[in-house]
């Protein structure tokens, strides 16, 4: 019995179907073509009633394959969640009716359509099975955190709060990080009025007393081998013992460096030990010890400071960074408060362009400052003059002057770099270099590249993908903890530069994904943003030609290569794209319910009317998350699609294998239109290059087109935004348009 | 309605002979039309104005409305000040607020009445009479008086700067006021709410001092409600109102102007709307005739 | 060291931002200004300020103490509290104004033949006679501040504007001879000269 | 009767914005049981309104797909729209909250096929386009709306167009009779993620929104962007509908200032950048500012747009909008504080660059929670199983609420886990 499979129809008639279309046509149509071996009608299917008569026939008649004719595959989601069995959907109301006027004239190419739809479902569902998982998943429930700095230290503690035991991996020899040697903190709560108590000993101590959390001091990462849900991660201390842990996810916390202040030379840093960096500063200020700050070079008690905001940052400048620190001038604010605290009658001058202190924190804290008598100036520091007396030049922006203050230390507010891995795709970058000027940075990138922090046995490099200037964070602003490595999420500065407050929730945060990446992994389901899939990728070894497209160009470094080149699939890293099945060119790599042959077998099963009905028929992909939905809304808003268009929704554009469209050319469709995300540095892509790779493969059908001696302009791929209801239609009308003047395909048979 | 006693503080310029002395009399009639007594504060003193600080400073300023408001509480204890002159009402109100919040001041200021036998409290509220009458006696209080409603007049209604800011009347804005507009209508004249100028500065007190700068800004205050179509302007100033009102000769001969436009003070309105004589109303006090007013006041 | 060097140090310093902590009337707002400018394009005589409130505000903590208490900008100040209400920071700018205009002129610091300074020291002078202004007075001393001629020329300008005021009973020759008055004078000029020596004894030294 | 089936380890989550969506689906995804209720008739909140986002001037709708299919696919997830938290009573672990749900008139039967829409007549301001357009009486609040359910306006309840629309539906999905509900259970933790409102622009009575049809608010602005909006994506000008040559920008339109919000809304300064790159490029832009704020990478985005030669930057609070009578332009007066310049400058058109105001009064909370000066909720340990997430806790650009609602999340699945190890 469970190895049966049984294929059940249902055809709804409700919301103008049965007006529209010949509800009993396509009834036949399912089960004459569709092959189904029964075939329902109901005039609302997704009702109470409509529902129960499938979940019934699934209980009951052991229905294994459903197919539900009735609308788009984004509605009525909650009704139709059947998930026991496999499931299709024929989309006859958003894809067919909505789009086609309600005319005596248009009647014909309507059912038509209708009946392709339903056709290419029944197909769909023939080669298709249930998704389930391997079952071969274990839960796994440690978190591995590395980094004990502030960040680290809190995605521990709050991982373990969850009931989640950590193992918290730390460099130095002490936990703490860059805030451990800080004096004081920028305040967190509200009156946000002055500077606040370091953070770090109390988070010790809670880390201490916790009897989840296992410290790792002087110890690094020497291999972090397998996948969310069974990382097994060697961790070496100094002293050369190795220790293997098994771990479910990963959450790396490994902080910042502080911007190399030897490169400003023209504030005179280096020159003078009086002028030094925000970060230096609080060494001075701990080492007063409740005294007054006293400058470097003469221990002589400070009186006067001034402040240089945006010191090497905010700059295009050679070996300055581009970015702000984010934080900066609330560190400044800070440390002025110190020597209004320390110093006594200590004049404190901030040079500043933009003061950046967001939010309500922010500007409470700058009111703080100038309560406190903190001299805020818009001014671009120059150039400071070493001397007994500093002397620091820079233009006065608001009484517009070059001026001149003298001062005893210079504190320069430098930037946070971040302290990452190096970046696996430094050499593609390289490659793909544009330009000289872009090779030249990207080769030094390559060449400067750190040292790994995680070690990661994965094809694809050692360590989490950069996505801009070393930063490790996410690309989507909607989803702060969409990772290319899944089950590992960066947390903290070395994810975007953060003060502590954002570094703490953020933390927090990772630890959620930690844990949930953990359980997910125990269950086989996907991660984000395909949540909760269970259909896996698996590939027939036997016609596997060792070519290594799919192991390369898998944007999570989710497939490794055993000895002889064959892919070793990590179904817990797949994120479920199908850019694998794109890659490769001998077809071999499946999911359970989206394969080459499910498509494959949509696009056959569509009738292709012969040459002289001048019906041609013109093959739509479409992007699931961006490109369907458009053309969802645009049936909603009642705009027209031409009638010979047949759609099919892909889960990515980088999962369109080469042969659906030669053999869809073959097949005699008349033209093709691809429709993927936005590919530019502003990808709008979840599978980070598979609209951008789809190009590229698509820019070799030239050739097949050219072997079949057939027009160019008869296969088009788009970018296509959510957002384009009136224009996605419009670029299927508009190869209905070319196809009408450069005729119809002869491969018609 | 209830009878409201109020301690009054009618200010220098209100005097006889002085430049608002119309105001008063004005006012005047008008309080007794809306059954308000007003208690003058015995032998009060001037408040400095708004330009008496440059020789004053800062505490004898505050101290001369310290006085004042010391003499109110002892002689008319348990009464609202109220003020008809922006600068005395916001003088007194600001020495009150500032002596609140100062606690040396308000002992600086006590050690300096003390020489006098007097004690500053600071208990009392300091109202604008446009206070009273837009939250005591209401707009359809005033409408229930109007006998001779001044049908047909289209009124501008200019409140300036002090009785507008810093503290103004509870729930206008300090730039689009409009209280003063559904006074006009209240007494059955058009008003135009859309006046851009109705809280332009006139110059106040440099009108003296710098009488070109003032003028220019005065010349603005006029053209606008021209150019809205007025017959006449409304302040609840004693300053706005002699400034935009006496130096229109001077304009016009400056800039080559013809204005010859009405300035009135609410009260006037109110008194002859309310049917009262065209002296009780104080129309002889223009120095450009309110002529519409005078035909209503004289029917 | 050098003078320009002395001059350099103070620069930026909050040396003159104490001062005028201390003896300036609600000086300690000054150093609460973000430069926003609100208070500079608020003003209705804005365009006749050499150097708006906020410049003041940046040129006071930047140490530029001669320029500011030099400068006659303070004394365009109508008092019509546009800026107050304004300000986004909530600074008393108006009455910051009037206590620099003042510390100025106590200083004597204030350009000579400001028309609005010698103002304000009329109108003063003339409200302590009496506790209560002589408009007309008031008026003549204004026509004749800079001497009998100019005096008689402004007089003569005036001429019709004051007949109007005749006319409408609005002013008052006879206000020359005497005129109103509080009636326990003495009294009340004790109490303004108590609050006079109050307010000098206050003033902080600073070189 | 709304059914809910909650426990001592359900996580409710108040407002379903980027934010409480987040922490729902993101609880939802680790296991938990969750109940979302959101205020309004869909899930989304003010994201849904936006036309892109800053910095990559990429598409909310985009992101707001995925949720949605999230949210639709995962059985532990509850929403209940159109429902008010009214009360919380107990504490972390154990919590009681008392619901309210305004009758929606449509069931689940609804196809949102909108025949209900076409038969009524009644036109109503559409809240969805902050009022810049119209909708029917039966209407979905916009085309991705989840619940993708119509929803019948209350004030035609009782009048010919509700019998209209009922007749016209033809899967019994309007139910006239359909009364507010008020439902009790129970959670173990809460989240609080009811978002932000634009601060109202009336208030700042010197830029004559009230006055001056030509100034408008950026919330505003942002609908007239979008082509899917009520102007069809065409920048034209409320008064005469003239496509617009000049737009200026004023920043912290009620932000920085104590006689409005205290508080920087941090969003404002990356918004106008983004919303100066709607207009073509022929047309002027000006951004009066007072500090731009882009905080770390947005750095690059900030140095992009004012590269751009159509768009100058001017130093100053504006002072006050006055409107040219003849033209309908908007004249800005101030001075630029970069070397004291006064301006008096006219534009097409103004948008005002409004700031982020809690959502929920302080004197109105249905929980005991501490509050902050500006009305954001304090991290503090005394509001027990009570997490805010999001803009309830301080104005954030989205980027940041998302992160800071999964923290949320992570804290409410601290406590549900602390009652399930007991419990267990």
């Amino acid at each position: 019995m469970a190895d049966e499979k049984k294929f059940a129809g249902y055809v709804c008639s409700g919301c103008g179907l049965g007006e529209r279309l010949d509800a009993g046509q396509l009834e036949t149509t399912a089960t004459r073509d569709g092959k189904m071996q029964s075939c329902k009608q109901h005039e609302m299917l997704c009702s109470a009633e409509g529902v129960q008569m499938i979940k019934d026939d699934i209980a009951n008649d052991g229905v294994t394959h459903v197919m539900i004719a009735a609308c788009s595959r984004r509605a009525k989601v909650e009704a139709f969640n059947f998930t026991d069995v496999a499931l299709t959907r024929a989309n006859l109301r958003e894809g067919v009716i909505w789009v086609r006027p309600d005319t005596d004239e248009n009647k014909e190419t309507t059912q038509e359509m209708a009946d392709d739809y339903i056709r290419m479902a029944c197909a769909e569902l023939k080669s298709m099975a249930k998704p389930s998982a391997s079952g071969e998943q274990s839960l796994n429930k440690n978190i591995l955190v590395v980094g004990g700095g502030i960040t680290g230290m809190t995605a521990a503690i709050e991982a373990a709060a969850a009931g989640y035991p950590v193992h918290l991996v730390e460099k130095s020899g002490t936990l703490g990080g860059a805030v451990g040697s800080y004096y004081k903190v920028i305040p967190t709560r509200s009156p946000y009025d002055a500077p606040a108590e370091n953070p770090i000993p109390a988070l010790r101590e809670a880390i201490e007393a916790d009897g989840n959390i296992t410290v790792h001091l002087n110890s690094t990462l020497t291999k972090t081998d397998g996948a969310p849900g069974r990382f097994s991660v060697d961790i070496a201390t100094e002293s050369g013992t190795t220790e293997t842990v098994s771990i479910g996810a990963i959450i790396q916390a490994s902080g910042w460096k502080p911007y190399d202040a030897n490169q400003l030379p023209e504030f005179a840093y280096g020159k003078s030990q009086d002028v030094v960096t925000n970060h230096e500063l609080e060494a001075l200020a701990v080492a007063a010890s409740g005294g007054p700050i006293k400058r470097p070079s003469d221990g002589k008690e400070v009186k006067s400071v001034c402040f240089i905001q945006n010191a090497g940052q905010c700059s295009d400048k050679d070996g300055h960074l581009t970015y702000f620190a984010g934080v900066t001038d609330l560190v400044s604010i800070k440390q002025a408060m110190y020597f209004k605290e320390l110093n006594g009658e200590c004049d404190t001058t901030i040079l500043f362009d933009n003061l950046r202190t967001p939010g309500a924190g922010g500007e409470d804290f700058y009111r703080a400052g100038q309560n406190a008598m903190v001299t805020f100036s818009k001014g671009i520091a120059s150039e400071v003059v070493p001397g007994d007396s500093l002397t620091v030049k820079f233009e006065d922006k608001i009484l517009n002057e070059q001026t001149e203050m003298a001062c005893d230390l210079v504190v320069l507010a430098t930037g946070m770099e971040p302290n990452s891995g190096p970046d696996p795709y430094a050499q593609l970058m390289v490659d793909e270099a544009e330009d000289e000027e872009e090779k030249a940075k990207a080769q030094a990138i390559l060449e400067n590249a750190p040292p790994s922090i995680l070690n990661l046995q994965y094809r694809q490099g050692t360590d989490l993908p950069h996505l801009k200037n070393g930063f490790t964070d996410s690309h989507f602003i909607c989803f702060p903890y969409e990772t290319r490595r899944t089950g590992i999420y960066s947390a903290g500065p070395v994810r975007r530069p953060m003060d502590i407050q954002q570094a703490r929730d953020d933390a927090t945060g990772a630890a959620l994904k930690a844990i949930q990446a953990a359980e997910n992994a125990s269950l086989g389901r996907a991660a984000h943003p395909r949540s909760g899939d269970l259909s896996f990728p698996s590939f027939r070894k036997e016609g596997c030609t060792q070519c290594k497209r799919c192991t390369v160009e898998c944007p999570f470094g989710a497939i490794n290569e055993d000895e002889e080149g064959y892919p070793m699939y990590n179904e817990s890293r797949c994120r479920r794209c199908g850019t694998c099945m794109g890659a490769c060119p001998v077809r071999v790599i499946s999911f359970e319910n989206y394969s080459v042959e499910t498509v494959n077998q949509q696009i056959k099963n569509v009738e292709i009317p012969e040459e002289w009905d001048e019906k041609p028929r013109i093959l739509v992909l479409a992007c699931e998350n961006d490109a369907y939905p458009a053309l969802d809304q645009a049936a909603q808003a009642g705009v027209e699609i031409n009638p010979w268009a047949r759609v099919i929704p892909v889960r990515c554009l980088g999962s369109v294998s080469l042969s659906w469209v030669t053999d869809a050319l073959n097949n005699g469709y008349d033209g093709i239109v691809m429709m993927g995300c936005r590919r530019d540095d502003d990808y709008q892509c979840h599978f980070v290059r598979g609209s951008a790779m789809a190009a590229e493969r698509m820019s070799k059908v030239g050739d097949t087109l050219d072997t079949l001696n057939l027009e160019p302009e008869r296969v088009i791929l788009h970018e296509v935004a959510i957002t384009d209801v009136e224009r996605a239609p419009q670029l299927i009308n508009d190869m209905a348009e070319t196809v009408e003047k450069i005729g119809l395909s002869p491969f018609k048979f | 309605m209830a009878k409201i006693e109020l301690s009054f503080y009618p200010g220098c310029s209100s005097q006889k002979g002085a430049t608002s002395s119309n105001y008063l009399v004005s006012a005047q009639t008008m309080c007794e039309e809306l059954d308000i007594q007003l208690n003058e504060i015995p032998d009060w003193n001037c408040c400095g104005a708004s330009i008496g600080y440059g020789g004053g400073g800062e505490l004898p300023r505050l101290t001369l409305s310290a006085r004042n408001i010391a003499l109110s509480e002892e002689h008319n204890a348990g009464q609202e000040i109220v003020a008809t002159c922006a600068a005395c009402w916001l003088s007194t109100r600001e020495a009150k607020e500032r002596l609140h919040e100062d606690e040396q001041m308000f002992k600086d200021a006590n050690a300096a009445l003390s020489e006098a036998g007097l004690k500053y409290k600071g208990e009392s509220n300091v109202r604008h009479m446009v206070e009273v009458l837009v939250e005591d006696i209401g707009f359809d209080g005033i409408k229930s008086k109007v006998k001779k409603p001044l049908e047909g007049i289209k009124i501008a209604g200019y409140i300036g700067c002090q009785t507008n800011r810093p503290f103004g009347i509870a729930g206008e804005s300090f730039e689009n006021p409009l209280y003063l507009d559904k006074i006009v209508e209240s007494v059955g004249a058009d008003s135009i709410p859309t006046y851009e100028k109705k809280v332009q500065c006139c110059g106040g007190a440099l009108a003296f001092s710098e009488p070109e700068k003032s003028q220019e800004m005065i010349k603005g205050i006029i053209e606008a409600a021209y150019d809205n179509g007025a017959d006449m302007i409304v302040t609840p100033c004693p300053l706005c109102q002699a400034n935009v009102e006496i130096y229109q000769d001077n304009i016009n001969e400056t800039y080559g102007t013809k204005f010859n436009m009405p300035v009135v003070y609410y009260s006037t309105l109110m008194s002859v709307a309310f049917g009262r004589s065209g002296a009780d109303a104080a129309l002889n006090g223009q120095v450009i005739p309110a002529k519409q007013l005078e035909e209503i006041a004289n029917k | 060291m050098s003078d320009l060097n002395t001059a350099m140090i103070e620069k930026y310093r909050s040396s003159f931002l104490k001062e005028v902590e201390a003896n300036v009337e609600e000086g300690e707002w000054v150093k609460m200004c973000m430069q926003c400018g609100v208070c500079s394009g608020s003003c209705p005589l804005g365009k006749h300020w050499e150097h708006p409130p906020q410049e003041i505000f940046m040129m006071i903590r930047a140490g530029k103490r001669e320029d500011v208490l030099s400068s006659d900008s303070m004394w365009m100040c109508t008092s019509c509290y546009n800026c107050i209400a304004r300000c986004p920071r909530g600074l008393p700018i108006t009455h910051i104004m009037h206590g620099l205009a003042v510390y100025s002129k106590r200083l004597g610091l204030t350009p000579q033949k400001q028309p609005t300074a010698e103002f304000s020291q009329i109108f003063w002078d003339n409200l302590m006679k009496k506790g209560r202004v002589n408009e007309l007075k008031l008026g003549l001393s204004m026509y004749f501040k800079d001497g009998f001629g100019q005096g008689i020329k402004n007089a003569m300008a005036n001429q019709k504007l004051g007949q109007n005021m005749m006319k409408a009973k609005r002013m008052n020759a006879m206000e020359f001879f005497g005129g109103h008055s509080v009636k326990d004078l003495s009294g009340f000029q004790k109490i303004i000269k108590k609050a006079q020596e109050i307010e000098a004894g206050n003033i902080k030294e600073f070189k | 009767m709304t059914e809910v089936i909650a426990t001592n380890e359900t996580i409710l989550v108040v407002g379903g914005g980027i934010s409480g969506m987040t922490a729902a689906l993101e609880a939802a995804e680790t296991g938990k049981q969750v109940v979302l209720v959101e205020k309004r008739p869909y899930v989304g909140g003010r994201v849904t309104q936006l036309y892109k986002y800053f910095p990559k001037l990429c598409f909310p709708t985009c992101g707001l797909e995925i949720n949605q299919r999230r949210a639709k696919m995962n059985p532990n997830l509850n929403i209940i729209s159109m429902a008010e938290v009214t009360d919380i009573k107990g504490e972390a672990g154990n919590y009681t909250a008392t619901v309210k749900i305004s009758p929606r008139y449509v069931n689940e039967n609804c196809t949102a096929c909108g025949d209900c829409a076409k038969a009524v007549e009644a036109e109503f301001d559409d809240e969805y386009n902050y009022g810049l357009g119209k909708r029917k009486g039966a209407y979905l609040p916009h085309r991705m709306a989840h619940p993708q359910r119509y929803v019948l306006d209350p004030a035609i309840i009782g009048t010919d167009d509700a019998q209209k629309a009922k007749d016209a539906c033809k899967v019994n999905a309007i139910d006239l009779d359909m009364q507010e509900e008020v439902i009790e259970f129970k959670a173990g933790a809460v989240v609080w993620a009811t978002g932000w409102k634009p601060y109202d622009a009336n208030k700042i009575q010197p830029y004559g929104y009230d006055r001056i049809a030509n100034v408008i608010t950026s919330v505003e602005f942002e609908r007239m962007a979008d082509p899917n909006g009520p102007t069809g994506g065409k920048l034209t000008r409320p008064s005469d509908g003239k496509e617009v040559k000049s737009v200026a920008f004023i920043q912290c339109a009620g932000s920085r200032d104590k006689n409005h919000l205290l508080h920087c809304s941090r969003i404002c300064c990356m918004a106008s950048l983004k919303q100066a790159t709607y207009p073509a490029d022929e047309v002027a832009i000006s951004i009066y500012y007072i500090d731009i704020r882009a905080i770390d990478r947005f750095e690059d985005f900030y140095q992009k747009v004012k590269a751009k030669e159509n768009v100058k930057f001017i130093k100053s609070k504006v002072a006050s909008i006055v409107e040219n009578k003849e033209n309908g332009n908007p004249t800005l007066h101030g001075v630029d504080t970069e070397g004291y310049n006064r301006y008096a400058d006219e534009h097409d058109l103004v948008v005002l660059a409004v700031g982020m105001e809690p959502s929920v009064d302080k004197a109105s909370f249905p929980v005991e929670i501490t509050i902050n000066e500006e009305g954001f909720i304090e991290p503090a340990p005394e509001n027990g199983g009570v997490f805010a997430a999001g803009c309830s806790s301080d104005a954030l650009d989205v980027n940041r609420a998302v992160q800071h609602a999964t923290g949320a999340a992570m804290r409410a699945i601290q406590v549900v886990n602390r009652v399930a190890a007991t419990e267990g």
